[in-house]
């Protein structure tokens, strides 16, 4: 069978597909735009799309460069502060936010800030939160979307960043962080990956067609736990492929990169 | 209860009463402030200052003033580093060149990255060098801070940072909620010594209009010490009485008004023109060598003798007019 | 060292997050919440909820919302009482008529006058009688603690009421400043249950435009669990999106819009007619009496079967048409 | 000698005089209003005015009748929120706010909530705080204008609405208040007051034209402090009743009180 999809386009749909209908949700640039565009144009027309800098229901023309760029509200509801749409997600009318990071541990906690032993010298200085501390604090549903590779998928991140489960189930909760929100999904080239409800560490819910368990576990620097029954992840359909190529990224700035 | 302490250090006093006695003395009047950037960045911006930047990102950014900060070689400046991208990338080459540290203390949400274009390879350099001491916070918390600041408050509670390590190497507290006994993060309030805000359109006085998200510039507004506003275009005072409802930072927070045309450039401006792409490229580009960054610097940065001739060396009205096309998307149907 | 305690009840719950778990179930959806008055508060008041209301004094009110609370004579509401003039003698019309005790309990920063007017007669014997609950607060203290629900925190501090009977009979509390030891009053978050606004122009979504001062509605209509909107003119979704730095509330805060042209009369709309300060007067003058009061309620409140009826027996488009004069300075010169 | 002016009229200008060149004012209906506009026509035309709900540097073609309605910000430089008001006033901003009051103490404590001893069932009920609290609590320097009589001048208010001085010396900043500011002048249809800076009690500074010390202390239901000497209050001048009656308040909704 010849390939009719790549891995970042199998990525993009499968993000997309978590998104719920006349739901809300914080996008960065790049795949979560991405994700978040090809779901308004397949299963949640009413998806209700915020940007951090201010950006509300954009009629995106073409991808943003940046989360504060003229796109992010081009045509938009609304064209607030940082704070009325952080303090929309304080507030609790957030539901999906989409974050990265360099490192990811097996609780979900997220590194985007350095690489290293020493905070004052690090060895990789990477950019710091930015927003990522705040939705992941306060949105319901949070949705990790990275490569799959040992490097990333660490023991113990070098600095939490971000708050995934923290040490565990209750950590977040104890830590003073609202209740009853945390990562949700964490998708990358090999799988779609959820939290087990008791311990809160990452479990695999479906491989991606072609993807063996090994390959999984051999690029992870952690335990897994797996799902029983292991789902398959559905392939992309040919409207949602079409779509993206199409309308989402007909310049393949993020599909081509594959 | 014992919370988790943070072990970062606070790089700006947080007192509200110690605000209020600057603030009392803060002019009142109406009185004309416009005057060049290099004029308004001379008298306002000190060696040791903390300084905060407007805008988000490289959108809507005042680049005519930090580049001059770089070029009259300010130094030991405190920095609030919220979805800070080309503006830290100036500021950085401070760090390279003259009296070599611009940038001493940085509050850390977002830095050394363009976002969606990559990370500076200079930017990281400085920062990966321990020559400049850092607090982590968010993009949010840092607005909080300011937002603390323009309510006249010593701080304000949030709800996120808590239980991580940007927590722990963040200048905040955790505290109880006095009538919930919810656990809240508490956050000092941020009184920048300067702030530097690009915007649409502004009286003499400083009365200022923005179109497009506001980002966390009427707070940082509210909340600064002094103030200097560029704008793209300068209005007449009648034209901000005929809408006070437009009016979004008002003249009594303003101290130096510069007309700066394409001032944002080679970032967004929102209504006005795109990013030059091609121009950040560049620039990321020549950072990865640090001779090869020096040469660079000198043509653009040290060379020109104002911000119009850096926008002639980048191509002139032929490419603002391209940006301009491109910000309206008029060449796709619309 | 010991602070001095409130004996104030608190009449609403300031938890976050009780309100996060309400506001995650809040529709996101663009939904046409076009509605009549009647339909819009028989659907969202409901007897024994906190209502707020928007506007100040008797500027930009939504009247219309606030005669149908009465007219479908709901009970045992509490309320937010920040300079809350007509909107307060009409609500205390409820206190006569009918079942008899619309306002239960009341957070008060202003209520019983009408500024510059004088005091109405009946709002006072309703509030003299001992009937009502009341906590003390200030219009600032009032619009933080909607501020703090906008935020989604429970509390926020603030600086005033401190050494007063206006603390000693609130609900606030005295804390220190984690950081600079300063001394601050700490205001529980206020989650009103419904909330009125009425705004310029809305789209059928509740996306909202606003001109001039905004008071503490911005805040108001992120804090309420539930929001009606009445507007002066609806206007279409592409309008909202032509210029989307325009809209101040965004639809889903919003749970009804009724187009109410002249909404707030006889109350100012900034832009659009002055207050009409003729009924007014009548209006305070009929309550000197209370039977008196009733034959006018009954004619002017209860009579009219819509607000268009009310707006005809109080002149009619002639009347309207002069207040749009005098709010527009037509016959000074100008 | 003809009477030039009414007890208004006196008050009006005496009030207007206190205010700086080129410092700001949060102001009222009535009085307050009356005042600020005459002072910008005379001895302070770069005097800053703010409304508290939200209007900023009106050019006012009328006298407002609420302090929200549309001639708060009729040609104004900024229409903005409340909240926006009084934080410029938190933040030390605000050089003068005037006030009123149904009784005032020998502090300069303001009660403008209730007349009784019950709270719950109060003898007379008053609109409470409004802003009243928030300004006094907040702005540098409180001008209190008010008709002189002894069930206003009490020497213990049934309600302390509004700081003054408090207990005295050192009690607002022990209350936590922001230190340096409080009660500045009392103007009233008799005579000018101030605050003796020792005990932080009302200490008269000059009487009006005409009016004696017994007279003051007939209408006065505390110890009053007498500054020594004691002057007598300027007059209006013929400018200034000039302005006050011509374009301040021609229909003499005020001055035509007396």
């Amino acid at each position: 069978m010849a390939v009719r999809y790549n891995a970042m386009e199998l990525m993009i749909c499968a993000a997309a597909r978590l998104l719920e209908d006349g739901r809300s949700v914080t996008v960065g640039t790049g795949v979560p735009c991405a994700a978040a565009m090809l779901a308004q144009r397949t299963t949640a027309p009413n998806l209700l799309i915020f940007f951090e800098a201010g950006g509300v229901a954009p009629l995106l023309p073409t991808m943003p460069i940046s989360v504060g760029d003229s796109r992010t509200f081009h045509r938009g509801l609304m064209a607030t502060s940082m704070a009325d749409v952080m303090e929309a997600c304080q507030r609790g009318m957030m539901d999906y936010a989409f974050l990265g990071g360099a490192q990811i541990d097996a609780y979900g906690n997220l590194n985007s800030t350095m690489i290293g032993q020493d905070y004052a010298k690090p060895k990789v200085r990477f950019p710091g939160s930015g927003g990522a501390n705040d939705l992941a604090s306060f949105c319901w549903r949070v949705i990790v979307v990275t490569n799959h590779d040992r490097r990333r998928f660490v023991e113990k991140v070098d600095f939490i960043t971000t708050p995934g489960y923290l040490t565990g189930p209750g950590a977040r909760e104890a830590a003073g962080l609202p209740a009853g929100c945390g990562p949700y999904r964490v998708i990358t080239d090999l799988a779609v990956m959820g939290f087990d409800e008791a311990t809160k560490r990452i479990k695999v819910l479906s491989l991606h067609p072609g993807v063996d368990r090994q390959q999984v576990e051999e690029r992870t620097g952690f335990q897994l736990l797996w799902a029983n029954p292991l789902d398959e992840t559905p392939p992309p359909t040919d409207e949602a492929l079409w779509i993206l190529r199409q309308e989402v990224d007909p310049h393949r700035y993020l599909i081509g990169r594959c | 209860m014992t919370f988790p302490t943070a072990t970062g250090r606070l790089f700006s006093d947080p007192s509200a009463n110690a605000a209020r006695q600057f603030f009392r003395t803060k002019p009142r009047t109406l009185r004309d402030k416009v005057m060049s950037v290099s004029d308004a960045v001379r008298a306002l911006v000190h060696d040791g200052d903390y300084l905060a930047i407007g805008g988000f990102g490289a959108d809507r950014i005042p680049t005519a003033a930090v580049h001059e900060i770089v070029r009259q070689r300010k130094q030991n400046l405190s920095f609030a580093g919220h979805t800070a991208t080309h503006d830290f990338q100036i500021l950085c080459a401070g760090n390279l060149t003259g009296r070599g540290q611009t940038l001493a203390r940085v509050d850390v949400a977002y830095i050394v990255g363009l976002e969606a274009r990559g990370l500076s390879p200079h930017a990281r350099r400085v920062m990966e060098s321990g020559t400049v001491e850092c607090t982590e916070w968010t993009n949010y918390t840092l607005a909080v801070r300011l937002k603390a600041a323009a309510m006249g408050l010593p701080f304000l509670p949030c709800r996120s940072m808590l239980g991580t390590d940007t927590f722990r190497r963040s200048a905040a507290k955790v505290i109880t909620c006095p009538f919930t006994g919810e656990t809240l993060l508490a956050l000092p309030a941020l009184y920048p010594d300067v702030a530097i805000i690009h915007v649409h359109e502004a009286d003499r006085f400083g009365n200022c209009r923005i179109r497009g998200t506001t980002v966390a510039d009427l707070d940082l507004a509210r909340a600064a010490k002094r103030v200097i506003i560029t704008c793209e275009r300068l209005i007449p005072n009648d034209e901000i009485r005929r809408e006070p409802s437009l009016t979004l930072i008002p003249f009594f927070c303003v101290d130096a008004v510069c007309e700066v045309p394409f001032g944002s450039y080679p970032g967004n401006m929102p209504g006005e023109y795109f990013s030059d792409e091609e121009h950040l490229q560049l620039w990321l580009k020549m950072e990865e060598d640090e001779q090869q960054y020096r040469q660079f610097l000198d043509r653009y940065l040290f060379g020109p003798k104002d911000f119009n001739e850096y926008l002639q060396l980048c191509g002139g009205l032929e490419r603002l007019r391209q940006l301009r096309a491109q910000e309206l998307l008029l060449h796709q149907g619309r």
